[in-house]
């Protein structure tokens, strides 16, 4: 685990610097560095093997479907930015630990900057291609929260989005590819894929996954047309931007393609885009570079520069190119490294980083100006620093580059790359440090303490030593990562020195040099041209598109969700519609040979009740009560069919439940609007115009109808043989029963049952706690409000009061009746609880709701609760007995003077259906009814002054009214 | 008889009966189970029929019976001829007030559904006081007769069984 | 079953049917919701008469409670909306 | 012709469902009024039915089907509860998520209304209900009992936005329940049956003039399941009801998107699947398309929120488009990934709903809306909870929706139209990132001053420490899951191999006769 | 016997089903509500009565059982049609301004549906 | 008669589906209802239309009709009651709680002067 250790400590050790907190921002900064340090020793202990040309590697399963497992391997290449990250790591942390201001957190920092650290480090050792995407989201992820760290400014936020949302869907379009790559490889592991790149450029798949692979680079890298989001980046403080700028983050994408460089480079499409892509960066990089005016964005740009440079000469596709690249990744991590810090140090001490204010600081603060100048010269690739060196590889290799048959463009642009290089290279140098001092810059500047130029003179040591001696220190490691990074290709010839005689490349650098003198001079005016040049603003423009996708997403979503129940319901229903047709006519079909009953007098009467009736509510709708009657008569109806066609349980059931509904929607209707305002005169908020809809709904409803008819014409003239020949054979033997129907609801299915007595009593709970609350805010306030109808001076009319009195037991008695035949005879549980329940609102709806409430003998919640209750436990009993739940069992037993009966188990779980159904209604109806109280007598404190009187005796002498004030 | 088993023993004997017709069986289980019930059900439902109507003479309640199937009978005829011969506007439709003599709930409560249920009359409210009943006549040439016919058929004997 | 009660049944389920389009009549031309109402509840009638007649013609009980359930309840839903008229609250 | 009786471990396969209804009843019956009691109640039933979900787990894990024969009856002719590894999973993710969402709402949901235990257990019940039955009629009634018991918690706590929410929920929820029926009676005026072992039999064999019908009923079903599943266009429902709902109520309804999902996965492989003849692969030419459209629309509404719930909810609409691109293959790599992202998108989206729920009482005036506050207390860690939450959501790594996605990438590689599927997968994706990112940084990042006056009551909205501690609990498990996801991604693998197995299904349900009747067990046993 | 029997059931059949068809056409050719209460509420009760009693006979006859169940048909109807057409009549009072002016006076107070109960202490 | 039932079915189904699609709850609510009847009726044609066989159990009797669609259509009957009164009750809650009872978003003209004046119809 030494190796995926490497990566894993940063990532782990995140945590430790939140936790030292407290202990100071030296300890915390110990603990950065110390982690960073404990994972370069690692390294170290890796790099002998590595050194003697072995490939490490390690790792552990992780997610074997997918191939995607937690391996790591270690070569040339890895290590080699694997030491870059980490030291360059070290300096940033020490450098960033004066950078940042007293009050910051800086635990929080250095935690973001080591999972950085971390996710940077799993890129470059990962063996798995996919875990490897996963540390490349984790950079993006990582780099947000750094750039995005003084959050509070509204570039930070917006440079951290940017960069997210570039790099991230850069990952994205990465894991498409690398998901592309093993399956055109067969492995998923880079060390196998890496031997298979004659397959992978052989296999179909090659064009998208190199599409994709450099999708997720180019963003990474700021390749133009992604290049606008690296400059906006440096919204992040400076030893971010020092980081993931110039030595890491963007080198990822660098990395990648120097990783791959033997699987995916050397083809047609591998040259032409990569190296175009390359050479445009270098080019619109430095000239945008050379007009910045920013420190931070002048050294930005120039990175995108430098970073199209290593990404054309990837793209050449030769062995020296790739070397080249390698040898300035590391040139370019040193020199950038030092620049930004030396940028970072400049706008801590000045106060500002705007280049026009800046001038002659070299007399103020020598050790940076010294420190700078010598980085900035690396950068415009002067000789005797590192710079020069892999740009003259660089100018060399471009001058064999020929591109689309031509020989002339890539020296000629590449040595414009160059030229513009230096020029801006020089302004920075020049306009900073040389020159004369400007005044009102907010404090004396002077050099920051040796914590924060330490790591940039630590930084130059490279620099210089490699410009002097190229071979000597740096010779190995160019060869160790070049030869990695070109696989089992050999290593080609070269010679790293710093006097190679006059060779192409020479007499190119020359020129460079020569030209950009010229065009320095010439900076003036050219700078004055140039911003009156209308040029395009990336940021302006990602913000545009950002901000039209968003106003698209809005529009969308906002005319899609009008959160119009009628529309919703009308694509539904139209929905349903298409695909019942669309299922209809993609199968065969063919007419049904069942006969037809014959057409009776009865029969034909009910269908022209049942449609005059339905077909008038659309017509009548807005009178609400009139609908109610109607709806009443369609419930009759359809009732009446029920007993037609031999199914007397039904009819039973429609006839009870049509009564109550009746009431709950009389009840609900008092409280409601009396009539529905016609909808042609709501035409402006309801969207359509009212005839469209009306049409829209008809032929909906229209087509609905058509088709359900239809369907039920046809299934009910063909045959088929269903299961219930069993329930029918086995009622009476197996449930005990000769009322099938009931047999099933109790037996047979009566697991179903027990579902639907739930839902009603979760019916019931659920209106309680509805209108729990109804009595309070505004409902209440509404309620006190409603206007009151002419009413009638007596709420309990004596004959009906009497009546529903001599009625109650009679009703009672017909629902025991009803109950206790339903196993044999259409009845049951369901129903007579239904009877009874009606029964008992009766009496409220005679009597009154308080007269009947203080003389209930029960609680209807209870009533709800035993229900189920006995309904499951009658279930459980049967597990006693090693049987499965709602396993039935009945006897007979004989019973003097009665004779015989017959008990069933399935009747006590008929019991707890009746309770669940008469607690439901009543609590219902019972909770309905008590807002409506409130609606009827105002709020509590008028209320108080009635009584809870008898209505009943309210219309009868008083003397007869005395019992009831004895009973009460 | 009015004791806490049995709250209201006709309504106990209704019960019994209308168990043994709902089960349309005269066999002794039926007997019992309707006796069970007969105690059961008004056990239950007493506390909604607080004044317990006491019915003094209920062999009056055969002839009242007898009175009104015989006045239903020609009720429904002659309602019938109206309906079938003559035009609706000319009936000669008015309401009449009968003043009562009935006090109990009850016994108000049958009277209207008597009148309701015999010749040509329908009984529309009762006053807020339970003194008169509004009596709607289909066809009354001389409302003092309505009113008086309700009074001695059925008042009287009503008065009887109830008061 | 005899031809004699048949034809009768026969005459009566007719005469229900007519009747049930005459309560229709009362429904549609109103004019008022009570004369609606009062045609449901008399539709309800000819409903339990039809459940009885088709009892005796088809011979058998098995839709006796229907037609019992339609007079011990069927009255309510005429209550209820007279009482929704009358006094607005149902349950009071 | 009696069915074998259940052994001890089966015995246990009905308790997912009667332990909660009876523990709602208990409440309803002795407990309405002690809220402490029903607090107990409610916490210790969930943690029950968990232990009792992840014993059946270990049951259904040995690989065969486990019928349970309610009432004793044979099939088809009684109803049968099945467990198999894919109900098993099922149930130990509601039964999880039903624990976190108990002990969530005692931070003090719970008390905005009446009877927010009992309707949770009943809706643990419904939910436990549709999983295990092997009925499609008995699914219906399940599918009822936890679409009413959702009426009822979605209206918790009331005012006026969840009440108009609630009833286009309400309404739009009936209509696909009366579609259910005509769908279910259709199916069996066809084959005559309602258990789906027996339907995957006679479905087989239907007489080529019954076709029609049957394709009909079996479609407008996968209409009612798309309904569920909030596939488009018939996702309307979704982001009002899930964004009025309460904070756990929402979390809770994640599980019911997936209910869903489960009855197109049961459904379209078991009965209408490869051995169904004529009216084979019935579902997947609609799936596919719908669960594109359900990506796009639900990643342009997460980029479209103003409110943290919207985003919430649209990023649950969008994870139903991953969801069931995946299934909508309807072969073994897309279900087992699609099985992956179920539980990851349940877990996460859960988090999020429970994290918005507790963040938004801190944010004062703002609640949820997406706009700039003063700094918040303990801005660090919700902005850190949010970021780890987004992550997830999101697919981001390292957590469990990378992995989800890239395993339905994976698995729609090799489908035609793999092109255009990965695209909007992919761009889809960078929409939601952008989305969280836009959210985040505003919520989270872009502060504005406290007005010295408004201070005071976001001030003194203190964070509840227990459900954050649900919150980041949760976040945890998606971290397990992505850490774990070797394991589980064999495990659901497994289970994908066994939905597939209808074969099995049927021999374990079905009589001998019967079963060896069906098509596809011949060649299932010609080749073991 | 059975013969008498059977015509008495015909004849009942027959006597029903004219008064329930009286009924509805009353309900449907008297001009005014309160003239069209009375059709029905009369006509359906014999009518109903006729056929029940009908039913009782040929239940006997056929079955040679007693059957009386249909009683209770007839009671309920007995009990509940008056306060049908009660209610009916006391809505219509209250709705219709008309036949509120034709009135009579009660004897000592107004009428239940037009004025409070003097002891009501809920109307002030 | 199979036509007669198949045209009911159609016809509620139609209304149901039309007054589904209105803009105010009550009318969506008497639309469920509709759908309730014509669905169930469906349900029930699914087990075929039979006269005069009902399925109670008789020795005397050969033909019966299918039970289990009226089982299944008790259930759904049941289920729809009770989601009919939840939803009534919720519209009414809505209502009191906003102020309309519209439910596409807009809002009605104050009430008529006929509504102020308390017509019931
Ligand atoms: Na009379
Ligand atoms: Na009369």
């Amino acid at each position: 685990m030494r190796l995926a250790l490497i990566a894993l400590l940063p990532l782990l050790g995140a945590m430790l610097p939140p936790l030292a907190s407290r202990a100071g921002r030296d300890a915390v900064t110990a603990v950065a560095a110390l982690v960073t340090l404990t994972a370069l020793a690692l390294l170290a202990t890796s790099a002998p093997a590595v050194l003697r040309g072995e490939i490490v590697q390690d790792g552990t399963a992780w997610v074997p479907q997918l191939g995607l497992s937690f391996s790591f391997f270690l070569d040339g290449l890895g290590l080699f930015f694997a030491a870059l990250i980490l030291v360059i790591g070290l300096l940033v942390i020490v450098y960033a630990r004066s950078y940042l201001g007293r009050d910051e957190p800086v635990g929080r920092f250095f935690a973001y900057l080591l999972l950085f650290q971390g996710a940077m480090l799993g890129i470059v050792i990962s063996d798995n291609v996919l875990l490897l995407v996963v540390f490349w989201e984790l950079t993006s992820l990582s780099s947000f929260l750094l750039i995005g760290w003084w959050h509070q400014a509204p570039e930070g936020r917006q440079g951290a989005r940017m960069a997210l949302v570039v790099t991230g869907g850069g990952g994205l379009l990465l894991m498409a590819g690398m998901l592309l790559l093993g399956h055109a490889a067969g492995s998923y592991e880079l060390s196998e894929i890496l031997l298979r790149g004659d397959v992978v450029r052989a296999s179909p798949l090659y064009l998208p996954i190199l599409l994709l692979v450099l999708g997720g680079a180019f963003t990474k890298s700021a390749q133009v047309p992604f290049h606008f989001w690296l400059p906006h980046a440096m919204a992040a403080p400076t030893p971010v931007s020092t980081y993931l700028h110039s030595a890491t983050m963007v080198k990822a994408g660098v990395f990648l393609l120097a990783r791959l460089w033997p699987v995916l480079a050397g083809t047609e499409a591998w040259f032409l885009i990569v190296t175009a892509t390359g050479l445009v960066t270098m080019l619109v990089g430095a000239w945008i570079a050379l007009f910045k005016t920013d420190l931070k964005a002048i050294l930005a740009y120039s990175t995108v520069s430098h970073l199209g440079l290593m990404t054309m000469l990837l793209g050449f596709g030769t062995p020296i190119a790739a070397v080249a690249c390698v040898f300035h990744v590391l040139n370019h991590a040193t020199f950038k490294a030092a620049l930004f810090m030396g940028a970072g140090i400049v706008d801590h001490e000045t106060g500002t980083r705007d280049i026009r204010r800046l001038g002659g600081l070299a007399g103020l603060m020598p050790i940076t100006a010294t420190l700078t100048l010598i980085a900035a010269a690396a950068m415009a690739g002067v000789p005797l620093f590192n710079g020069f060196l892999s740009k003259e590889m660089m100018l060399e290799a471009a001058w064999h580059t020929r591109y689309a048959d031509l020989a002339w463009p890539v020296p000629l642009l590449a040595t414009l790359a160059a030229l513009l290089s230096v020029a801006y290279s020089a302004r920075y140098a020049i306009g900073v440090f040389l020159g004369r001092p400007r005044a009102a810059l907010a404090h004396h500047p002077h050099d920051p303490p040796a914590g924060m130029w330490l790591p940039v003179a630590v930084l130059l040591v490279p620099v210089l030593l490699i410009g002097v001696a190229p071979a000597l220190f740096a010779g190995d490691v160019v060869a160790l990562a070049g030869q990695a990074t070109i696989g089992t290709a050999a290593l080609p010839g070269y010679h790293l020195a710093l006097w190679h005689g006059v060779t192409p490349a020479l007499i190119m650098s020359v020129a460079a040099f020569a030209g950009a003198a010229l065009l320095y001079a010439g900076l003036g005016p050219l700078t004055r041209l140039h911003a009156r040049l209308d040029r395009p603003d990336a940021k302006a423009a990602f913000d545009a598109v950002v901000a039209a996708v968003v106003r698209a997403c809005r529009t969308t979503t906002r005319r899609l969700h009008t959160e119009s129940l009628p529309r919703y319901l009308a694509i539904i229903t139209g929905v349903v519609v298409l695909v019942g047709a669309a299922g209809f006519f993609g199968g065969t079909h063919a007419a049904g040979g069942r006969a037809t009953l014959p057409v009776s007098l009865p029969a034909v009467v009910a269908f022209v009740l049942l449609a005059t009736t339905s077909l008038a509510v659309p017509a009548v709708h807005g009178m609400r009560l009139l609908t109610l009657v109607l709806v009443s008569v369609v419930g009759l109806v359809v009732s009446l069919a029920f007993l037609q066609f031999s199914a007397p349980d039904l009819a039973l059931t429609q006839i009870t439940v049509e009564v109550v509904a009746t009431i709950l929607l009389l009840l609900a209707l008092n409280l409601l609007p009396k009539r529905t305002p016609s909808e042609t005169g709501t035409a402006r908020t309801a969207g359509a115009a009212p005839t469209v809809r009306m049409l829209r709904d008809g032929a909906i409803a229209g087509a609905a109808g058509l088709g359900v008819a239809a369907l039920a014409y046809a299934v009910m003239t063909r045959d088929f043989t269903p299961i219930s020949d069993y329930h029918l054979a086995q009622s009476k033997p197996g449930g005990g029963g000769t009322n099938v129907v009931n047999v099933i609801l109790v037996d047979f299915r009566g697991f179903d049952t027990f579902g639907e007595i739930i839902v009603l009593s979760i019916a019931a709970l659920a209106i309680v706690a509805l209108l729990d609350n109804a009595l309070r805010g505004a409902a209440a306030r509404r309620l006190d409000t409603l206007k009151r109808a002419v009413e009638a001076a007596d709420p309990h009319p004596t004959v009906l009061v009497v009546v529903a009195r001599a009625l109650l037991p009679l009703a009672l008695t017909v629902g025991i009746y009803i109950f206790f035949r339903g196993h044999n005879l259409p009845g049951g549980g369901f129903i007579a609880g239904l009877v009874v329940a009606i029964a008992l609102m009766m009496q409220y709806m005679a009597a009154g709701f308080d007269w009947t409430a203080a003389r209930r003998r029960f609680d209807a919640h209870a009533l709800i609760g035993a229900g189920v209750l006995v309904a499951g436990l009658t279930g459980l009993g049967a597990l006693a007995f090693g049987r499965p739940f709602l396993t039935s069992s009945y006897g007979y037993f004989h019973v003097p003077l009665i004779g015989e009966i017959e008990l069933a188990t399935a009747m006590l779980f008929d019991t707890g259906v009746f309770l669940a159904v008469v607690g439901t209604v009543v609590l219902s109806l019972a909770r309905i009814s008590l807002v409506e109280r409130r609606a009827e007598r105002g709020p509590p404190s008028r209320s108080a002054a009635v009584p809870g009187p008898d209505r009943a005796t309210a219309s009868r002498p008083a003397a007869a009214a005395a019992p009831v004030g004895r009973e009460a | 008889m009015r004791s806490r088993v049995l709250p209201h023993p006709i309504l106990s004997v209704v019960v019994a009966v209308v168990w043994v017709a709902l089960a349309n069986d005269l066999s002794a289980a039926s007997l019992v189970f309707g006796i069970v019930l007969g105690i059961g059900v008004p056990l239950f439902t007493a506390c909604y029929w607080p004044e317990r109507p006491i019915v003094k003479r209920p062999l009056v309640m055969l002839e009242y019976a007898a009175v009104v199937a015989w006045d239903i009978v020609v009720s429904n005829i002659e309602v019938a001829r109206l309906i079938l011969f003559r035009r609706g506007s000319t009936l000669r439709s008015l309401f009449v007030t009968v003043p009562l003599e009935l006090t109990t709930p009850e016994a108000v409560t049958v009277l209207t559904g008597t009148i309701t249920m015999t010749p040509g009359t329908v009984s529309a409210d009762l006053s807020a006081d339970g003194r008169s009943v509004l009596v709607h006549c289909l066809d009354a040439g001389d409302p003092d007769a309505v009113v008086r016919q309700i009074k001695t058929r059925y008042e009287r004997r009503l008065k009887e069984i109830f008061e | 079953m005899t031809g004699m009660i048949e034809a009768a049944c026969m005459v009566a389920v007719v005469a229900i049917s007519v009747a049930a389009l005459l309560n229709l009549y009362r429904l549609a031309v109103g004019p008022d919701v009570l004369d609606r109402i009062l045609a449901l509840d008399t539709l309800v009638v000819n409903a339990i008469a039809l459940i009885v007649v088709i009892g005796v013609w088809y011979g058998t009980a098995i839709y006796f409670e229907a037609a019992l359930l339609f007079a011990m309840v069927g009255f309510l839903t005429t209550v209820a909306f007279c009482k929704y008229l009358l006094r607005g609250n149902v349950i009071e | 012709m009696t069915p074998p009786l259940p052994s001890p471990a089966t015995a246990a396969i009905v308790l997912p469902i009667v332990l909660p209804a009876l523990t709602a009843a208990v409440m309803v019956l002795a407990f309405r009024h002690r809220r402490a009691v029903q607090r107990i109640l409610s916490v210790g039933a969930a943690a029950a039915l968990l232990a009792v979900a992840i014993g059946l787990y270990a049951v259904a894990r040995d690989g065969d089907v486990a019928p349970y024969y309610l009432g004793h009856w044979p099939a088809p002719f009684g109803i049968v509860l099945v467990l198999d590894r894919l109900s098993a999973t099922m149930l130990v993710l509601t039964a999880a998520l039903g624990l976190a969402v108990a002990i969530h709402s005692l931070g003090g949901w719970d008390a905005r209304g009446r009877h927010f235990h009992p309707l949770l257990q009943f809706q643990l019940m419904g939910l436990n209900g549709a999983f295990l039955t092997g009925d499609v009629f008995n699914l219906f009634v399940f599918f009822e009992g936890m679409l009413i018991a959702s009426y009822g918690l979605m209206l918790h706590g009331g005012g006026p936005r969840r009440l108009t929410a609630g009833l286009s929920y309400v309404a739009i929820n009936l209509t696909g329940s009366t579609l259910f029926l005509f769908a279910v009676g259709l199916i069996y005026a066809v084959t005559g049956t309602l258990n789906m072992a027996d339907l995957a039999a006679r479905v087989a064999t239907v007489a080529p003039g019954d076709e029609a019908l049957l394709r009909t009923g079996a479609l407008l079903l996968l209409v009612v399941f798309g309904l569920k599943a909030a596939l488009v266009p018939l996702h309307w429902w979704l982001p009002g009801a899930y964004g009025a709902a309460a904070g756990p109520v929402a979390a809770l309804f994640m599980i019911m998107t997936k209910v869903g999902a489960y009855s197109i996965l049961r459904v379209y492989v078991l009965v209408f699947g490869a051995d169904a003849g004529a009216v084979a692969g019935l579902a997947a030419p609609y799936v596919l398309p719908a669960a594109l459209a359900t990506l796009v629309v639900g990643a342009a509404g997460v980029l479209a929120s103003r409110t943290l719930a919207a985003l919430a909810c649209f990023a649950v609409v969008w994870s139903m488009g991953s969801l069931l691109v995946a299934f909508g293959l309807f072969d073994h790599a897309g279900v087992a990934a699609g099985l992956y992202y179920l539980v990851h998108s349940t877990v996460a989206g859960a988090a999020l709903f429970l994290l918005v729920d507790v963040l938004s009482p801190l944010r004062g005036r703002a609640a949820d809306r997406i706009v700039p506050t003063p700094p918040l207390p303990s801005a660090a860690l919700f902005s850190g909870l949010f970021f780890v939450a987004a992550i997830a959501v999101a697919g981001l790594p390292p957590l469990s929706g990378f992995l989800g996605k890239l395993l339905v990438l994976d698995a729609t590689g090799a489908a035609p139209g793999a092109a255009i599927v990965w695209t909007v997968l992919l761009g889809t994706s960078l929409v939601v990132i952008l989305g969280f990112a836009r959210a985040g940084s505003t919520v989270f990042w872009k502060t504005r001053p406290a007005p010295a006056a408004a201070a005071g009551p976001a001030a003194a909205a203190r964070p509840r420490g227990g459900p954050v501690a649900v919150c980041a609990a949760l976040l945890a498990a998606t971290a397990a899951l992505a850490l774990f996801a070797g394991p589980v991604t064999a495990e659901l693998d497994a289970t994908a191999r066994q939905v597939f197995d209808t074969a099995a299904y049927r021999r374990a349900v079905l009589p001998p006769q019967a079963a060896a009747a069906a098509p596809g067990a011949a060649a299932a046993e010609a080749t073991p | 016997m059975a013969l008498a029997s059977e015509i008495l059931v015909t004849v009942l059949i027959l006597v029903g089903t004219f008064f329930l068809f009286v009924g509805s056409l009353g309900l449907a050719k008297l001009p005014d509500l309160m003239r069209r209460l009375h059709a029905p509420t009369k006509a359906t009760t014999l009518g109903i009565g006729a056929l029940l009693i009908a039913s009782m006979l040929w239940f006997d006859l056929v079955h040679d059982a007693l059957s009386f169940h249909e009683v209770l048909i007839a009671l309920f109807l007995f009990m509940t049609a008056p306060v049908s057409a009660h209610v009916i009549a006391k809505a219509h009072i209250l709705r219709d301004a008309p036949t509120r002016a034709t009135l009579p006076p009660a004897q000592t107070s107004g009428w239940a549906t037009l004025e409070p109960h003097p002891a009501d202490p809920r109307e002030r | 008669m199979e036509l007669l039932v198949a045209a009911s079915i159609g016809i509620l189904t139609a209304v149901g589906v039309w007054l589904l699609l209105r803009l105010h709850s009550f009318p969506v609510i008497v639309g469920t209802i509709f759908l309730s009847y014509a669905v169930n009726l469906f349900l029930f044609a699914m087990g075929r239309l039979a006269i005069d066989q009902p399925p109670i159990v008789d020795p005397a009797v050969t033909a019966y009709t299918d039970p289990l669609p009226q089982a299944l259509v008790l259930t759904a009957i049941v289920i729809s009651f009770g989601m009919t009164a939840l939803i009534v009750v919720l519209a009414l809650r809505a209502f009191l709680e906003t102020g309309t009872d519209r439910v596409d978003g807009g809002r009605d003209e104050p009430p008529t002067v006929a509504d102020r004046a308390g017509e019931r119809l």
